[in-house]
């Protein structure tokens, strides 16, 4: 079983940092507790993924906090597009359904990808699979930008795990 | 006082919203609407928690986040399988666009 | 700081006006298929300009935290469960209004 | 929906962090809202939402119903004990002032442990409960 013990510490390390972010008390029994919370999690976390043979994809990097100030930037234009569109009026929508071939690597980026797709209003993520991901959108201008690839190429590659 | 308006405004969006669940022609409109119901929920609850400087309301809007959520895989789930017992592995994969 | 509680009531009120601009965006588009990308104005840009503008006027504390902790969290779910909604749907063979003119001939090949 | 990769990925890293609030809100029972009861119920809802998302069987591996029942015993009777142990102590039933040489902090662990049984046992019912409802056309 492949399985790093680096995943299994960074998880603990996160896990334990969300417990002192959420406590905010610092006494030694609070302290004690959430250690032995977060030792319960990561082993019921480690079960699962010996029994389903899905690892935990734990690590995140600089890449990722890039994409998501990139994303910030889409979803604002994107509302703006969807608010002006909600308010014109007569016909102010040509809907399209289509899928989109996926050049991704790994199941966590497919992941991050689609829900960056339904995050941008105006593209909705509908069907995920490791080949293609199938996409409606609003407008058409909406899906050609997606099939531009900006998009895709934006989202952080895991090439570690593999 | 801008908080009133802001609860106000929630109030008016989860209204609309409940318009939408209750017209709704499809299941789906329906289950979209209580959806959004929700997430407005969580913004009412975090603005309360701020008005009223009670810090400990916080946690309720995250559980409450978090149940919404959970809620409305479970009802999907539901709606798609007609139970919660199968895997939902069928060997179908996605649905075909022709 | 008088600057700092301005800031944060801009963000507030332009939250309510995303939320409201929303509400009307699932009343004024025809099928559900259109309706969800209303609902995500409301998921994505009002839900983070409501919680930053909460975040700005309790300052760093704990209370802020768990705002930031409610918007990341909201950020994971709310996309997963408007595609779980559409994935659904597709599949319990709700057929989406297309437009005519472009649908069929404009994505059979990969524009460059 | 065990065919839908986003809600398979986004189910793993979700987990974590709701069995996490789940404690957080068991052990801050007497700082804010929470207590055994809620906290029992959150945990539970994190499985519930495995459960949905991976199937009743992979579930019911990682927790076979067996370990529920013991689990749900153990927690009554560590709510029980507490009580029985204050008595042996020469208190009333659950007379938690006893517990230690100052009082206030003898409520404390009390309180504290009292809940934790309750938590215990509310998550195991409550997990049973579903997989009995979740099980049932099955047969």
């Amino acid at each position: 079983m492949k399985y790093p013990v680096k995943h299994i510490i960074s998880l603990g390390v996160l896990l334990f940092a969300l417990w002192l972010g959420l406590s905010g008390q610092l006494n030694a029994l609070m302290v004690s507790l959430g250690l032995a919370s977060t030792i319960v999690i990561v082993a019921i976390t480690h079960r699962m993924d010996t029994i389903d043979n899905e690892t935990y994809p734990a690590h995140m990097n600089l890449l990722l906090l890039r994409f998501w100030l990139f994303l910030a930037r889409e979803v604002i234009v994107a509302n703006i597009d969807v608010i002006k569109r909600i308010f014109r009026p007569g016909k102010n929508i040509s809907p399209q359904l289509f899928e989109l071939p996926l050049t991704l690597k790994t199941d966590l980026s497919r992941v991050i990808y689609a829900n960056a797709i339904t995050m941008t209003p105006g593209t909705v993520s509908t069907n995920l699979d490791k080949k293609t991901v199938t996409v409606h959108a609003l407008s058409i201008e909406a899906a050609q930008d997606l099939y531009s690839g900006r998009m895709a190429n934006a989202v952080p590659e895991d090439y570690e795990d593999e | 006082m801008i908080y009133t308006v802001a609860a106000f405004a929630i109030l008016v969006t989860i209204s609309l919203a409940l318009a939408r669940a209750f017209m709704g022609p499809t299941l789906y409109d329906r289950i979209l609407a209580v959806n959004m119901v929700g997430t407005k929920t969580v913004l009412l609850i975090a603005v309360f928690a701020v008005v009223s400087e009670r810090t400990d309301m916080l946690d309720i809007a995250l559980m409450y986040a978090l149940i919404n959520f959970i809620g409305v895989v479970a009802v999907l789930k539901l709606v798609e399988q007609g139970n919660f017992h199968t895997s939902g592995d069928d060997g179908k994969g996605g649905p075909s666009l022709k | 700081m008088i600057f700092i509680e301005l800031i944060s009531w801009l963000f507030i009120a332009t939250g309510a006006l995303l939320g409201i601009a929303g509400g009307i965006g699932i009343h004024r588009f025809p099928d559900f298929y259109s309706r969800l990308h209303a609902v995500g104005i409301t998921d994505t840009l009002c839900a983070a300009m409501f919680l930053i503008g909460l975040c700005l006027q309790t300052g760093v504390s704990i209370a802020s935290l768990k705002l930031l902790l409610i918007f990341i969290f909201l950020f994971f779910s709310s996309p997963t469960a408007t595609h779980a909604l559409a994935n659904a749907a597709l599949l319990g063979g709700l057929k989406p209004e297309l437009d005519e003119e472009y649908h069929g001939h404009c994505f059979d090949r990969r524009p460059d | 929906m065990k065919h839908n990769l986003l809600l398979r990925v986004i189910a793993k890293y979700l987990f974590p962090v709701i069995a996490l609030f789940a404690f957080y809100v068991q052990f801050h029972g007497d700082f804010g809202p929470g207590g055994g009861f809620q906290a029992g119920v959150i945990l539970s809802v994190a499985f519930i939402f495995y459960t949905l998302v991976y199937g009743l069987e992979t579930a019911e591996q990682i927790i076979p119903p067996y370990v529920l029942r013991i689990l749900a015993s153990t927690g009554v009777l560590i709510y029980a004990g507490t009580g029985v142990v204050t008595m042996l102590m020469g208190g009333n039933f659950l007379d938690y002032d006893l517990l230690s040489l100052n009082p206030i902090e003898g409520q404390h662990i009390g309180i504290l442990v009292i809940e934790l049984g309750g938590g215990i046992t509310v998550s195991a019912i409550m997990l049973m409960i579903f997989f009995a409802f979740a099980g049932r056309a099955r047969s």
